[in-house]
């Protein structure tokens, strides 16, 4: 199978339908069977700037984006001067010859010709499209037929406009689609795919408030809201969201919230109480660049120890991150699941790298887990806090037909085992003991999940978390000499059964944070020396084929 | 009817209105039972401060919630259940300081629950500091001086958050109290009853009430007058200040649905 | 000298004087050159229930209260029963007979002399101190003295019913208190000593709302108003009250904030914008356990953690905790110093045990150290955040008459030196960079001050923090065995080049929490080996002859 | 008077409202300065959201707050330095939601700052949500089906709570608007702005506003006729339509004092 990867990038302002383009792109990809990432580079603005989404994709997997360009098709001068540093050779550049110059590329008059062929509001991004068909010898049926599905108003003049553009392109890309292949293909972000995994899992409400990257966790589940059966609260702020959350649990509905680190910090005393009422709540945090606000639409892995050590006082929680768009899909199934097996909060940490980062994961999902609560039996007898021999206490729901006369009882403050408040010192203790023996039932829980992931082979080891391991599995492919990448999924907590084997070992630790975080993690789990730590702080994702330099670099040093 | 009592020490000052609000409460419990009510579909919440104590005084499903957002936890339970009438117990420094922006929201969605207002006028269980109600010159150890502040009417401000039904009452006359809590629960929106509840260690408002409470006789023709009545000097008019009808939220977003019980398993959900 | 310890505990219902009470037995002590400790134990209600104070003095140095008691006095029937078996051998019990049985003891009828003596509100608090003051040989004068110094209000009736009473009292207890002693002393609880610190390093606004145990800062703050030349502000939440304060740092004042773990849950998002903005800003977390509203009354150490992982985003920061009364008003100084000098967020972290437990703090205060800010030449050439060797920028106030034609610009955004925004990967980099570059300044600048204590000698090593250390320092006394006390008072940056000695060691870790959290991190700093953990976590101190005696226990296993 | 312009790249949508705000402020700060205020002692500070971007181009000092937090934060510099004339910036996301709270407690309090509240109905900046003051039916990407909250009433609101000065402006009336922030400012007290402020991208509300925007003449004399004109259906009208004195918080706290200004030094201090 041919193993190249086309890197195919439009940029453009915001506004422009750049995404667009590049997604319809990604599209035709997927349908001829090929394995494509999307990935989209925006600013903390709603027209203008400079944004750009880049398509890469090969017959054989490919796991993110690359930031060297086969095709670059620019709606402006700024996309023109910002990545012409980045063709490829042998690359083809095309540009708004109405807005921007440039000795090399081929010019199109991208405005005037939307002056022509529009009478009210014009989309530039159809030029893309049409400059992508022509190059792949799409037919002029086979362009038409995108433009009525995918761009579905204006069609007349969308279609009259890309024509033309068509007609001018004379040259050709050979990649090798083959346009029989009609393969069937879900082609989701991250955030798109938590949603849909923690949906089969059970998902009856998703409570938020938007936050850059999180913000679509809302959007997709309100779009959503018929087709998976739940539905999106837009709340008045996280702390509303999590509140509410917590009562739609104990009222019998799963439950999710989500945000990124500054939403998050305010959802903490709400999680804590989720620790203290035994709430089931999965809890999605999408990190960016931080502190505080910092630079809301890039990516970070910042905050893996917030989301160890979220909220005050002690009860246990699950903590994990996934490594791939699949992986979010499952993750969030299971992240819900245990979180209603144990009655827990749970952490799904990711980062906008994967959060909009889009790619297929395939039409046949793995068997999810299902969100069920430990059934009591109703009654006068029946206590919200029962002890038990692993912690988790049997949950009733109030109102439902098959409990009456059942008092059920959430309590933030300690209390006793019907929820009724306590602070006598055997009281304070006892609940406390509860929810330690739980702590333990969270671990071996959790072994029945796939807690880590291992990449390749090799002698070097370099471990990872979250979308990183993207980043370091499209490296895998283009260095020199072989490693390992070693990627935990579930971090807390930690899968010392399967990671122990690497005590003290020598390793490289790949992150996208500033002072190692994810290294001083593992130096406390595992005590290992980190001979390297690779860290982008910068807000972007790795190029893979320079990561894979930087990794081949250590190497020969 | 069950017996609705647990057998948690009381520890209220004696005195205190919230044992005024306790018994109403029971009395609007039994009454709404004898209407047809299960007790079961009765659930409430509470915040922190003396107010929620009223949680581990009654035999009934909950959640005890944090200080100041159980009245968004009550929104989830509401959401989750509409079958369930839904009861919010918050203290002035609960509702109207910490929680002001719950309680404002479930106003403006007219969600379908009460919010039994405990109007002490103070923090009662951090020792007394000024509330978001407590008159300017309040002494309390935060303003040993005096508060500095101008109260909220809580009444106007709910009103114009878009609260649907709004009544006061006083804890010391229980069979008023008592009606208008079953007639708060019964109206379908968002319903509050302020409640001016003496607080006798640290606000003792009772000679106060006592001599100035004043009973509405009708509910007020406009919300000119009904605001006029509410922020009145001359008394303190208790009854209900406004009864409308506007759209709920719950039945807005999913109709005649019930998210809890109408759930679907992991095998009909299709992704 | 005479070693002995005394402890006298007075019992009843909450809202009849028992801490007063014991407070004024306390002064007493002080007054005569005496050590004394005092401890309140209160439930979350405001009449009724059961509160008891406790007072342990000495005429050698005592560090905590003990449990088991020389003398007990009890209003009511419960203080009785829950104090009984807690009498030492000799012990004495005075109970007021209108409202209790006892078979030992001595009768009081406390109520029905108050119904005799006073007409409008009685005080039976004045029982205590009159027996008191008849056991400890008081002259009626001495006792008269007491009354106005100490109740000002109702002094006729409040004379009238203690004398009364210590006509009733013949027993003598021979304290040997030297009423010829005038020593000046300054008993002060932990809270307090912190806003006095505080104060002498230059606080003027303390931000604040409610919350038990550290609600008494807001008090205490608003109590000395004039005298110590600060505001405090009771703000309409938590959120508020940090935001305020960053606000007010912006402008040229020293602000602190303060919370138990709810409400610093709460404070998380503005504590990470202190990291962002660089705002000088102290803030005192005063635990309880938890989680969520938890047991409010009562003292834990469950938010180690929680502390040290603050906020989202990386960021330097410190965090210590006091380990007595005097320490707490050293360290607050230092920790709101060390705020301005590095322009960081610097958390106190305490427990109710500290917070609310009086002690001697003495006269002479060491040497405090001021909250200075590096000053900066205004003008337009200022920026904000300038880069510098250390990372710390110089400080210009807006609107200062020095500051003409100056901009400064704080933000919560990414930013450039001059504090305006950007996103650009370059910029992001540098201002981590920056942050990151200061978090190594962080670690120099605390070196300057004692970041550990030790106590004791001997072979075994027990270690803990905060107010643990004075539990400690008492069951020291009482030990066969000697052991040596390790306690790390700056928690982060860890103090490694005054402990790394201990690295590997075996030792004996004292804590209050459930899962053992100060001896996780120790394992993960020192790689210690916890061969014990001593933890205690309902909510309740240790008696440190108990705690001797657990250590001993121990050591012989 | 200096530049106030910055070399920030403008990132708002070419026609958004927000540069008519833009360019009144900096109208109304020629005027001040013209007046007699330094630019020194003009302090901003801003939510996040498109409105907050004004602080990037604005050569001024102030603190670019967290979303929602802005208005406490402008509380925190006017208590340090009551000479600096603090004003604030806001989103209708942000200060009527995220920042409720804090809005209605500043308006309480009449603290001595102001508010220029941007009110585009929308969330701007995280790609047009509903926002508080979006209408019913709105359709954003968390209400595809339309909202299904009815809005607040800003300025009814903002009255209940406590302001003392009370206006609205339209963003395309840059003379009406310029003197309207200047009035405010120069009010001793809490002052509100209401901007009414088109979004092309999200809620071009320009037409609708050229129509049915008016000018009122005079303040109008009494509390109820400014709540009639502020939610008249007949046109948006704008001007001033309360202007009020009541103590300020500041000098309530500490009359003449100024705590950044008078600070002592360590050695002063006595414990
Ligand atoms: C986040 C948080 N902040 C502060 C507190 C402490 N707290 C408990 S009750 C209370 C105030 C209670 O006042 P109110 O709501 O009026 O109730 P009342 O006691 O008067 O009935 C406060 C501040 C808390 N529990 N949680
Ligand atoms: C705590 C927190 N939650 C959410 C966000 C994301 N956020 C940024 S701006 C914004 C809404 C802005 O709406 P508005 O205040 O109306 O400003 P506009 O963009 O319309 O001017 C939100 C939700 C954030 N920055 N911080
Ligand atoms: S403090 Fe006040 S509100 Fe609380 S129980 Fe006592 S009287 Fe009631
Ligand atoms: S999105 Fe709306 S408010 Fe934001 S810059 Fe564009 S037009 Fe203005
Ligand atoms: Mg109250
Ligand atoms: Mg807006």
């Amino acid at each position: 199978m041919d193993e190249r990867v086309f890197t195919i990038t439009v940029g453009g302002r915001a506004g422009e339908g750049v995404k667009k383009a590049a997604q319809v792109i990604a599209h035709i990809f997927c349908a001829a069977g090929w394995n494509v990432c999307q990935a989209d580079d925006y600013q903390s603005l709603i027209r203008g700037g400079h944004n750009f989404s880049t398509v890469s994709t090969s017959q054989t997997p490919v796991y993110c984006a690359h930031q060297n360009h086969d095709l670059l098709i620019c709606f402006d001068q700024r996309s023109i001067d910002k990545h012409l540093k980045r063709l490829k050779d042998g690359a083809l550049l095309f540009y708004n010859s109405d807005e921007a110059q440039c000795e090399q590329g081929i010019p199109i008059p991208m405005n005037s010709l939307m002056k022509k062929h529009y009478h009210g509001a014009s989309n530039v991004s159809l030029a893309a499209l049409a400059i992508f068909a022509a190059l792949a010898g799409m037919t002029q049926e086979q362009l038409q037929e995108q433009i009525v599905q995918q761009y579905r108003r204006d069609i007349e003049e969308n279609t009259a406009y890309a024509m033309e553009i068509y007609g001018m392109v004379s040259q050709r890309c050979d990649y090798g689609l083959d346009w029989s292949v009609n393969k069937p293909f879900h082609f989701v972000s991250g955030i798109q795919a938590i949603i849909l995994g923690a949906s089969k899992a059970g998902l009856d409400f998703f409570y938020g408030y938007p936050m850059t990257p999180a913000s679509s966790l809302l959007h997709y589940a309100a779009l959503k809201q018929e087709s998976l059966n739940l539905f999106a609260i837009h709340a008045e702020s996280e702390l509303a969201a999590i509140n509410m959350a917590l009562g739609s649990a104990m009222a019998g509905c799963r439950t999710a919230v989500g945000s990124s680190g500054g939403g998050f910090a305010l959802m903490q005393e709400g999680f804590s109480a989720a620790g203290m009422v035994e709430a089931p709540l999965l809890c999605i945090l999408s990190s960016r660049p931080g502190p505080a606000t910092g630079a809301s639409t890039y990516t970070a892995q910042e905050d893996l120890f917030f989301a160890l050590h979220q909220g005050h006082g002690e009860f246990g929680r699950v903590v994990a991150s996934p490594d791939s768009n699949n992986r979010a899909l499952s993750l969030s199934a299971e992240l819900l699941a245990l979180a209603w097996e144990l009655q827990i909060p749970t952490i799904l940490l990711t980062e906008k790298h994967l959060s909009e980062g889009m790619a297929d994961i395939g039409m046949n999902h793995p068997e999810l887990p299902e969100a069920k609560e430990l059934p009591g039996t109703a009654g006068a007898s029946y206590q919200r806090y029962a002890a038990t021999p692993n912690g988790v206490s049997p949950l009733v729901f109030p109102g439902h037909k098959c409990a009456p006369d059942t008092v059920v009882k959430w309590t933030t403050l300690e209390h006793l085992e019907n929820g009724v408040r306590s602070d006598s010192a055997a009281d304070i203790k006892a609940m406390k003991d509860k929810r330690g023996i739980k702590a333990k039932a969270i671990q071996e829980a959790c072994k029945r999940y796939q807690t880590t992931a291992e990449y390749g082979e090799g002698e070097l080891l370099v471990f990872a978390y979250g979308s990183t391991v993207l980043e370091l599995r499209e490296a895998q492919k283009y260095s020199q000499r072989p490693f390992k990448i070693i990627a935990p999924i579930y971090l807390e907590p930690f899968p010392h059964e399967k990671l122990e084997q690497y005590r003290g070992k020598e390793v490289v630790v790949v992150e996208h944070s500033q002072s190692g975080l994810f290294a001083q993690f593992l130096k406390i789990k595992l005590d290992v020396q980190v001979k390297h730590l690779i860290n982008k702080y910068d807000g972007r994702a790795f190029d893979p084929i320079e990561l894979a330099k930087q990794i081949e670099e250590l190497q020969d040093a | 009817m069950r017996d609705i009592n647990t057998d948690k020490e009381n520890t209220w000052c004696s005195g205190c209105g919230n044992f005024g609000i306790l018994n109403a409460f029971k009395k609007s419990v039994a009454m709404m039972v004898e209407a047809g009510i299960s007790l079961d579909d009765i659930v409430m919440t509470c915040g922190i401060g003396c107010h929620g104590k009223i949680f581990d005084y009654l035999n009934m499903s909950g959640m005890y919630g944090l200080h100041g957002r159980a009245l968004a936890s009550a929104q989830g339970i509401k959401l989750a259940n509409p079958d369930l009438k839904v009861i919010c117990f918050g203290g002035d420094g609960d509702s109207l300081g910490e929680g002001l922006e719950h309680t404002l929201f479930a106003a403006k969605r007219n969600m379908d629950i009460t919010l039994i207002l405990h109007n002490n006028g103070t923090y009662g269980l951090t020792t007394g500091q000024f509330s978001p109600l407590s008159p300017r010159g309040y002494k309390g150890l935060s303003t040993p001086k005096g508060s500095i502040e101008t109260p909220f009417r809580p009444i106007p401000l709910l009103l114009e958050a878009g609260a649907t039904f709004i009544a006061r009452s006083y804890s010391a006359r229980l069979d008023h109290l008592a009606h208008t809590i079953q007639r708060a629960v019964n109206h379908k929106g968002f319903s509050i009853v302020e409640v001016l509840q003496p607080c006798v260690t640290y606000y003792n408002t009772y000679s106060l009430y006592n001599k100035m409470v004043k009973e509405l006789e009708i509910v007020p023709y406009n919300r000119n007058l009904a605001l006029q009545l509410a922020t009145a000097e001359e008394a303190f008019y208790i009854g209900v200040f406004l009864e409308e009808t506007k759209p709920v939220y719950h039945e807005e977003l999913y109709g005649s649905h019930n998210p809890a019980m109408d759930r679907k398993a992991s095998a009909e959900r299709v992704i």
